[in-house]
């Protein structure tokens, strides 16, 4: 059975990839799980300083979901390329890195010093995240910066490009294609989104940004949208993620058209889900006689 | 030991009041590596309403017939919906339990003496706690505040096993009138500086700022059992963070599921 | 205590209403539930003409809320006039209807028959519907078009008017300020998210129309954001929704900015919900010495 | 009567196989109202998960000692999480239950049959219908099909109410070797046309379409018990169409939860 998937001139053995924020910079689940298993492990966003993040309370559950804004605290890109990249080598894990920056200089900059590490196999592009001013979002919500800011990490690298889309705008396929026009070699969707929750009784926010972004089951349903929505506009690999909580999950993903797919929210309430959501798509891929994952992908009959 | 998620029958299900009950839980794995302090993620129900697993304190080690780990329980205080999934679990019922995660408490040894400060559910870390102390022979001592009598438990418990209790109820229902941390001040200022104390606490953040104030004050070392909103227990999500300031260093946020949830009184820097 | 609420001339006993097409056209929840005492009855939306809608099956459960493509299934804005608005007048509800079209002559043309009919409070101008080509989203995806259809529709009426807002675009402010400028008395926020689900073991679309709109809790802490920003951005009142399904929800839209609110997938759930909502509401403000219910629409501190 | 929605309490769970249970609820009122072919909406659990209520025919009606309506019991199929919840429901548990809801079945009198048409957990609708034309006195024939012997239940509940039995397995591991529809035509073809019929079925559609069809053929009327995915059960929702033709209009879609779920199997169109 083939579970291998290309993303660019990236061979992955499996589609399953960990999504970022969700998995810590990997090296936490070492013990738990098998890193060189994945398909690839999405490490916490980096700036290329150190950042403390939001005071706590950070996060809030909802219904069927989680609002979080951590405000991308984080070891900046030299300590992540020091401290955590060696033991990641040596685990065999293919560690994509998603990038942050509070301008396209910035972006650029990280990018080019991730591109000179050994092990680093791809960059994610974090233009997405709705929590801080500086979190890419003014960079994502507007089509001529994401294409530009694009642009310009193209430049910076000849890693596979991987920018991270909002799903908090009108049309993600346009911004999928402004990406893909600029030289991305996939998109990956959805990032969170914008949502609040307020405590009555205390009249304030439950987090303390007041803001954070939606994740977990409760927006997959939108997210499958979005994600079928690009596959269909898009000439490069889309990467899906969005409340993926099993098989089941992963499949309807790939079958609106994603190629790969990303594990976040439920990874905190499973962290030992990953043999089981490989299991499940063999399963499923024997029943069906379906021979190499990759031949599942847009197969929606719609 | 990596921690381990485990389907755990539950064994018996003991309704101490309106709000608290202990959980049995079959664990045996988790409860031979579980150490005072540590923690377990429970996932209170199937499907994604609580769709996140809940922190609870390893309350105790349960043991069977020939001694050996065989489980653990939880005491747990009903607050919200996955506390509450936790009450009206039947016997027979499965859980899955993550664990044992976090840091545990370091242990004194005599002649320093260990005394335990405990707001309420706070309660939860230290019957493991005494348990472990008695094999180093140190002296505890159980300073235990709650609303009312009804809210203090296991009294006997830590008293059968030569633990000295200091009580405390909001509305004087039984031992001192007030806050615990009161009698505590009283007995901190009573010892004499050159007989050594750690002071082991949990419970509201309130009670665990007044502890480390204490003791800063006469010169105590503390070690601090934190409570923060948990989304995944292992470091993955950065949700759980505390204040520390290290040796030197600015303070800065560190993951209390991973660096903690006990920390030294000292590091912390409340906002 | 005061319930009551102003929603541009009208005043509502309560903040309470039921949302659009969830609530058939209140008849069929008259012996239930007291439809005088609810703020307002707001109908399933009407065309001119009668409409077929989708074929079955037409929604699907997702987590924490479900996917509708109904297609607005209808009896047209001529057998509900004669049809329905005798007996609601009967039973002295206020009723607000909620109004379609393909064109932006049928929107006007729908609420000059419903502006000419004893009983019937306000318009809400449905410009959002997701399910249908022809169900508004054409015009409430466009700020140029939904300032058309508003200033026309404006035109045409005198009652109070409240165009529902799209929450499928980046800026739901922008349409908020768009409608306001045009002259609306009110916006009401949000319609469903546009949404998907996938059936792995058939490849196909859960509902016959492949999409559908997402509701229910899932969905509330985004409405709660959108109905924020809305309410900070506009002086007209808005209506909020989106998952409400307690009373901590109905105060948590007020505080976020919401004049009134609408009950949608809850009712489906639990049709004896509006005593429960209204109890919790006094409970609330007996608790917080809230006298009067406006008083805290707007007053998350934040 | 209007529908009410109450907290019935479980009284018992008899699982009749690893898929069927019955379920018996406490709901005098509920009972009382009934009629044979009305359904009853289910909440299968607190909370969100799963969200909507599931739609369930009315199995029995409960009796007291005195003879009083005192509950209702439903058949349920386990298929997904509402249907597994209740599955897995223990006595003393309280379901929210609304109901009843719907049009219920006509009845005949003789010398008229009531010949009644089961596929899988189809059968429920039917106990009360038997029930009912005891009172009327038309004769009741059932014919009763599943996937295997083991799907086959209250066999003799039927039977000892003079109901005549006509199985048919799909692995021919009871009764007929096939699909019921099968005996069924045998039956009717085997019936003078002098003799009144009238046809109840309940089951999946492609038998319900198949029961249309014999109707059609055979000049006999019949009522078909539809199961479509409900929203809400009350008219509010529009998700429950069926198509139907009305007498001269043209084909529309009608809410079977108002205007059925049973329907007349001249009037319904199938796609
Ligand atoms: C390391 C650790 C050990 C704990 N040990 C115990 C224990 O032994 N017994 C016990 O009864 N409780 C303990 N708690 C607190 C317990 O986790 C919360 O009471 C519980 O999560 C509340 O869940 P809920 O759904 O009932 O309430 P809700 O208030 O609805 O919970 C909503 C969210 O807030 C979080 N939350 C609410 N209160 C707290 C709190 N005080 N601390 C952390 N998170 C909170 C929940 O985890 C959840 O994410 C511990 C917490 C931590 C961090
Ligand atoms: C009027 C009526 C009477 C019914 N009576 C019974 C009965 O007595 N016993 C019984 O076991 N089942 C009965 N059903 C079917 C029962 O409602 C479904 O099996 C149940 O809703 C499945 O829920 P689930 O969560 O277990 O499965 P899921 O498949 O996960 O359900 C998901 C969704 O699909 C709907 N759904 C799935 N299958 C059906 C179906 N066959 N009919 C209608 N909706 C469906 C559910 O309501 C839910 O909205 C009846 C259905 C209707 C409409
Ligand atoms: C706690 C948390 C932290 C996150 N941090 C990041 C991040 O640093 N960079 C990023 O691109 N996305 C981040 N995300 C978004 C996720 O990678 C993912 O896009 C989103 O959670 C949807 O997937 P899920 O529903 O499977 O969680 C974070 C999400 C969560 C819940
Ligand atoms: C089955 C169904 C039908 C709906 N029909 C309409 C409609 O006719 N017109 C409209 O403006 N909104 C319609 N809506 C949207 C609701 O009015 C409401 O905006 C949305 O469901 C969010 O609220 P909720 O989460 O409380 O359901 C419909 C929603 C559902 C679930
Ligand atoms: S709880 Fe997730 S990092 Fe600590
Ligand atoms: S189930 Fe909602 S209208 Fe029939």
């Amino acid at each position: 059975m083939d579970l291998s998937v290309r993303i660019g001139s990236l061979v992955l053995k499996s589609p399953l990839m960990s999504a970022s924020g969700c998995f810590g910079y990997g090296l936490e689940y070492a013990d738990i799980v098998d890193l060189s298993s994945l398909g690839a492990v999405v490490v916490k966003g980096l700036f290329l300083k150190e950042r403390e993040g939001h005071p706590p309370p950070r996060i809030v559950e909802t219904p069927s979901g989680m609002l979080n804004a951590i405000g991308l605290q984080g070891i900046g890109v030299h300590r992540f390329v020091r401290e955590k990249m060696p033991e990641l080598r040596r685990l065999g894990a293919v560690v994509i890195v998603n990038v942050c920056g509070s301008s396209i200089d910035e972006y650029a900059e990280v990018t080019r010093i991730l591109s000179d590490c050994e092990g680093v196999a791809a960059i994610e592009l974090n233009i997405s995240c709705p929590n801080i001013k500086e979190g890419g979002i003014q960079f994502g919500c507007n089509l001529a910066s994401t294409g530009e800011v694009v642009a310009a990490v193209r430049r910076a690298t000849a890693l596979p490009l991987i920018p991270k889309l909002t799903p908090n705008v009108t049309s993600v396929p346009s911004f999928a294609r402004a990406a893909e026009e600029n030289g991305a070699d996939a998109v990956s969707l959805v990032n969170t989104f914008l949502a609040m929750v307020i405590d009555p009784e205390t009249r304030r926010p439950a987090i303390s940004n007041g803001m954070g972004g939606l994740s977990g089951p409760a927006i997959r349903p939108i997210a499958v949208r979005m994600v079928y929505e690009c596959a269909k506009q898009v000439r490069i690999p889309v990467i899906g993620m969005g409340g993926i909580s099993s098989a089941r999950d992963v499949l309807e993903f790939m079958i609106a058209g994603a190629t790969a797919v990303q594990v976040g929210t439920a990874n905190f309430v499973d962290p030992f889900i990953w043999p089981r959501l490989q299991a499940g798509i063999e399963d499923y891929m024997t029943r069906h006689g379906v021979a190499r994952v990759a031949d599942l992908v847009g197969t929606v009959d719609f | 030991m990596p921690p381990l998620d485990v389907p755990a029958l539950v064994l018996r299900n003991t309704h101490l009041s309106p709000d608290y009950n202990v959980l049995h839980l079959e664990a045996p794995a988790i409860a031979a590596a579980s150490q005072p302090g540590q923690f377990v993620m429970i996932r209170t129900a199937a499907g994604t309403d609580p769709l996140l697993r809940r922190p609870f304190s390893v309350f105790e080690v349960l043991r069977d017939a020939a001694g050996s780990p065989s489980g653990i329980s939880v005491l747990s205080k009903r607050i919200g919906p996955g506390t509450a999934r936790l009450y009206d679990a039947a016997a027979g019922d499965r859980l899955l339990v993550l664990g044992p995660l976090g840091k545990p408490f370091s242990l004194v040894s005599p002649p320093a003496e260990a005394w335990m400060v405990a707001g309420g559910v706070g309660l939860a870390p230290f019957a493991t706690l005494t348990e472990a102390l008695r094999s180093t022979g140190a002296p505890a001592r159980l300073f235990y505040g709650g609303r009312t009598r009804a809210d203090l438990f296991y009294l006997d418990w830590f008293a059968s096993r030569g633990v000295t209790l200091d009580l405390a109820t909001e509305d004087g229902s039984l031992g001192a009138h007030g806050r615990v941390t009161a009698p505590l001040d009283d007995a901190l200022r009573a010892r004499a500086a050159s007989l050594p104390v750690t002071l082991y606490a949990c419970g509201p953040e309130p009670m665990l700022k007044a502890v480390a104030g204490l003791a800063r004050t006469y010169g105590r070392s503390s070690q601090l059992s934190t409570e923060r909103i948990m989304g995944c227990g292992l470091g993955g999500c950065y949700s759980c963070v505390v204040r520390v300031r290290e040796a030197g260093g600015a303070p800065h946020f560190v993951r209390s599921c991973l660096n903690g949830p006990v920390f030294n009184g000292d590091d912390l820097v409340w906002e």
